[in-house]
């Protein structure tokens, strides 16, 4: 029970880290003090933690154009991603990267990969090397719904089956790639139906119920150490911000949005831990105060560090 | 006094006349025809999709699926216009273009035509490594394919409706910071490439390069947001007593080396500006190619100005490092001239 | 009921025709007055000649680098395609193309496509034609086994399935591709399981079975030509030659091979008209006869075409 | 005397080694591990699959797929050898080999290794336009990756396996005509690349040159089979009273100007041979480079003898007159050295 209890309040620390990180970074970004364009994922909260909690130590992700949520569930602190940001040599990749591949693989995740589902192939690889190398962990790519119609899904997927790798899909379900509709470039119900062309079992969930994320993530993965291959895991969830940078999601039907708001994880997350007497609201706002330091702290040293030398770049391009 | 378009607003005009002419023209892509979206990556088709309902397709993101879905329909007489959002994309489509549409009317023995447009945004704009390429070079070695890249709005349209009703696959790169695109997708640092647009249907021909200033020192010839860099140094050159001759081949394939030779034959020094890496790029192409053909003309080797041999990388401060400037250029000019 | 019989002799004309085609070629291959490379189809006749036979003049077909058996099914001339082989200017492609991209627009069949499943969305593409120019024709796509793990073969599905397309996705399952097992890349039991993850009609059906293959065509088209949009169509069928020149099959296992030369379609055929009284040996020997005298025809006057000129090969690469 | 190996036999060789040495190195492509089967497109991994079975991947026909599986197993420490039946199919494959394994340890901010080696056999061999490109020059712009291309068998192993030991994605590209593969697969119109192995483990170092034959009136250079029609060539010259020197750069990436730079300084006169269409190839980055840093050696402006600018064609004429042969290399050798 408190162990429950502590998870359950780690599961809301993560959440509100990242939704004050996206909402800091988007504001940062709408000011103009901040260079590049930026993908934000408010709204997906309960995705990115509900799979990263359920992993171990070992396990890597590879993440998408839309990161910053995956970063900061996985582990990575929101100091080195928002020097990244903001283009300072001290970011989690010596701003080389930026907001569209952030990353670090000592802390299990790949710089993200922007070229939509071009990150699917990289879990299955990852997968394959934990199978010959006989280890215990286990790959997972994050995916939008826009992602399965792309080639690397399905070739990535298709291999992950046959070869019964341990490595996990997740299809973060939005509903929209960029302004489009799901449903007019898929004729299915559930996006997870993919997953028996490949012969590898599908399925869908709430993805704004963290602790339904995490549940189904643990079964997943066990399913996946134990050799039973890879499963396609799809997590029904909305973007409640943009698309990128000033996206005003015009092609959203409002009566749609307002629902998807009702239902964003992190709202409902903390109606449930009040609710249910898990938390009381000192507490959480104490975990808001220690974000909030946190986020400070980070604009703050990110606002200070160096920028890089324009000769900078001519480094680490190979080994 | 007309009023100025900017590069989208101009390929948004010319994709709406010859649609409207050609019943067979239509356009497919990515977000191209949301309502409420926009309009491509960079607002080029805002609103046709009210205008050609039917003949504006989004298509999944499957970029080598619907290059091929283009080619098919190509082969059958349909014009397409298919686009990129960025052109580090086409990438994914590398088979059905160089392997299909490049090669089928060869295939054939002459009996079909693949009438494709490809349009597809070039430059690194602060996006990071793979949303910043240009990768006009990758296809100067791909027979079949023709390729151009305009750098004002005049230009754009000219060469857009060009593309449209040539028989062959013609690729267009566009570069990110000229088009003017507005509101929600307007870029920081943008240059202008505006132009004034006649009210008549016009054509600007594939092939021919056009001189954007008279000089006799040095020839500096550069496309896109190069050819405006090449003009912002071109005027401080002058300054510094340098007379520079900027020259913009609006098509890299087929190339104006008539245009081209002719100014080098009179300055007797050239400098290529390139963005994109420096190693394999398309002005080895044209350095090696003018030093065979004015050979006698030369005073100094052919130069090239590009970027190194980096991906784009993400801070400002590199990406500028990256991306060769009016800078660069003046430099190179006067290391040229002086010596 | 002479209907039927004409009907069914055409198909046994043209199944013997591509069968001897094939004979004929790979003797020559063999004798090294051959240019190139070939992939033939010897006990795949049921399949390409079911299908073409279904379809109307102006229906179109995309092929693979296995394509002499669709070129001749859907009404090249033996003649065009033999001097194509040779090399020599009056082939169908005026010997640009060769082997592996023999077609002619004019006749319905694309040059052929030689990249695995590259062909395959060229049918989407034609079939979006179709339907833009309210045109009442189907888009046909042959494709191997081995071309339903590739990114195109995926894509290009999708895409025919979302919009409802007229076209039809025909997999000659042959069981290998090249040397490789189908059972090992796909983890499926029937490969025509694909088509759920598209939310299409899917049907697996004798392939050797060349009445069988014209009536499930025609079912398809119909529905297609309705406005029902794509099915993926899949013929079991086996090589009964080797994948290409002089590979000698080592890889497939003895008894499969036997098994699979018992279920070949043209002696198949052959009996069953033999036993209902469809047609006499009488009959077949004349048929026969005529189609040896017409490759002979073809071989003849391939040969004494003229050669293409070196300079010949600056033409037609731009219109 | 030591038996003569066939590329094709020292690759395998090459592999063999550096699998038993590394237990990290592994091999992934299409039909290259069945039993009774090719070892792959030309016999290069016959039999490996009998010593190493659980590291002799037979994948999918997934190019790009595979490729990005490659990729990210290399991320992880291991060391695998992608590769594709015909060097076309790397066009499936471009965004996983440009956007990721070339960017993979830059975008990292040099965290990252991609040791991956990528094999990939090119040249018109009558089968059409779709198995026969030279792709080397549509990777020459792509910062991050090396490029090989061995012309003969010694090269080949040591090359191959100085590139599995390397940490960077290495592209190895081998020429159809060649391997010398025997049997089933064996290629009519075969060259001979088979030379004696050293029994002992030795490596050739990327980015090294050799020059193959000594020679004072002009330096022809050429890659793969092309090395092996300059020797030819050579000879012929020599007949003719020109002294031609062959140098092999065995490397395109990096490429070793020193010595290529050295040889223009002795003879003033440089012929660069190019199987693959003119514009655009990796010739003219050569002729671009040369033309820059020997320019005060040159006594005549650079040759590129390349392919013309078409798609391979099938028949027999029209592909012998698109693959450069020794014909042309000595028409273009006395044009240059007779005036
Ligand atoms: C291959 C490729 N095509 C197009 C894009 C441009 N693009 C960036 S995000 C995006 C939409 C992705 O949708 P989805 O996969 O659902 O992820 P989401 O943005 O909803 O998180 C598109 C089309 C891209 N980055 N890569
Ligand atoms: C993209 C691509 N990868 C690999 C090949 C080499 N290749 C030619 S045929 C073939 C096997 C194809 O198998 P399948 O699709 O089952 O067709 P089949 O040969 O059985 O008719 C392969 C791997 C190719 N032509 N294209
Ligand atoms: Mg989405
Ligand atoms: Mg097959």
């Amino acid at each position: 029970m408190t162990h429950d209890k502590d998870r359950l309040l780690s599961f809301y620390h993560r959440m509100l880290m990242i939704r004050q990180f996206e909402e800091r970074v988007k504001m940062m970004f709408l000011e103009g003090i901040m260079p590049g364009t930026i993908h934000q994922c408010q709204g997906q909260e309960a995705s990115a933690v509900g799979v990263c909690f359920a992993l171990n130590e070992k396990d890597v992700i590879t993440s998408t154009h839309r990161p910053h949520g995956h970063a900061i569930a996985r582990g990575l602190s929101v100091e080195s991603l928002m020097h990244e940001l903001f283009g300072k040599s001290t970011g989690c990749c010596k701003a080389k990267g930026g907001s569209m591949h952030v990353g670090d693989l000592d802390q299990g995740m790949v710089p993200a990969i922007a070229i939509v589902a071009g990150n699917i192939p990289l879990a299955t690889g990852i997968a394959l090397s934990y199978k010959m190398r006989r280890e215990p962990h286990v790959a997972v790519s994050f995916m939008g719904d826009g992602a399965i119609n792309e080639g690397a899904f399905h070739e990535a997927v298709n291999m992950g089956a046959i070869w019964k790798l341990p490595v996990l899909y997740v299809i973060e379900n939005n509903r929209y790639a960029a302004s489009t509709s799901i449903e007019k470039m898929t004729a299915l119900d559930k996006l997870s139906d993919r997953a028996a062309g490949y012969g590898i079992p599908g399925v869908t969930i709430d993805g704004n119920d963290v602790e339904a994320v995490y549940e189904a993530t643990q079964a997943a993965l066990a399913g996946a150490r134990a050799g039973d291959g890879p499963t396609l895991l799809e997590l029904e969830t909305y973007r409640i911000t943009g698309h990128s940078r000033r996206d005003p999601c015009n092609y959203q039907p409002p009566e749609e949005r307002e629902l998807a708001v009702k239902r964003e994880p992190l709202g409902r997350f903390t109606g449930k831990l009040l609710e249910a007497g898990l938390a009381t609201q000192a507490e959480l706002d104490e975990i808001a105060a220690a974000v909030e330091t946190e986020i400070d702290a980070a604009v703050e040293s990110a606002k200070a560090a160096p920028e890089p030398l324009p000769e900078d770049a001519l480094e680490d391009v190979f080994a | 006094m007309p009023e100025k378009s900017s590069i989208a607003e101009a390929l948004r005009e010319g994709l709406r006349e010859e649609m409207s002419r050609d019943k067979d023209v239509f356009c497919l892509g990515e977000d191209i025809a949301v309502p409420g979206g926009f309009g491509g990556a960079f607002t080029v088709t805002l609103g046709l999709e009210e205008q050609f309902r039917e003949r504006m397709i989004d298509t999944p993101i499957a970029e080598n699926g619907f290059f091929g879905v283009a080619c098919g329909a190509a082969i059958m007489g349909m014009r397409p216009v298919a686009d990129v959002q960025y052109s580090d994309f086409l990438l994914l489509a590398m088979d059905q273009i160089i392997s299909n549409m490049a090669k089928m009317r060869y295939m054939s023995g002459g009996k079909i035509r693949v009438p494709v447009v490809m349009r597809a945004p070039v430059g690194a704009t602060g996006r990071g490594a793979q949303h910043a390429q240009n990768p006009e070079s990758l296809f100067m070695n791909v027979p079949g394919i023709k390729i151009v890249c305009p750098s004002t709005a005049y230009d754009a349209k000219g060469l857009l409706k060009a593309a449209i009703r040539d028989d062959n696959p013609v690729l267009m790169f566009e570069h990110k910071l000229l088009y003017g695109s507005k509101g929600a997708r307007a870029e920081s640092d943008a240059v202008d490439g505006s132009s004034e647009i006649p009210a008549e249907d016009y054509l600007v021909p594939i092939g021919s390069g056009i001189v954007r200033r008279q000089g006799t020192d040095v020839t500096i010839i550069g496309t896109l947001l190069m050819m405006h860099h090449a003009m912002t140094a071109a005027k401080r050159l002058a300054d510094a007593g340098i007379s520079a001759e900027v020259i913009d081949p609006r098509s890299l394939v087929p190339f104006d080396y008539e245009l081209l030779v002719a100014s080098v034959e009179k300055t007797g020094r050239l400098i290529i500006v390139q963005e994109g890496p420096r190693t394999g790029g398309f002005a080895a192409e044209i350095a090696a190619e003018v030093s065979e053909r004015a050979a006698d003309y030369l005073l100094a080797p052919v130069c090239r100005v590009a970027s190194p041999d980096i991906p784009p990388p993400f801070a400002p401060p590199m990406e500028n490092f990256y991306r060769p400037d009016p800078d660069n250029i003046v430099q190179a000019a006067r290391r040229l001239v002086e010596g």
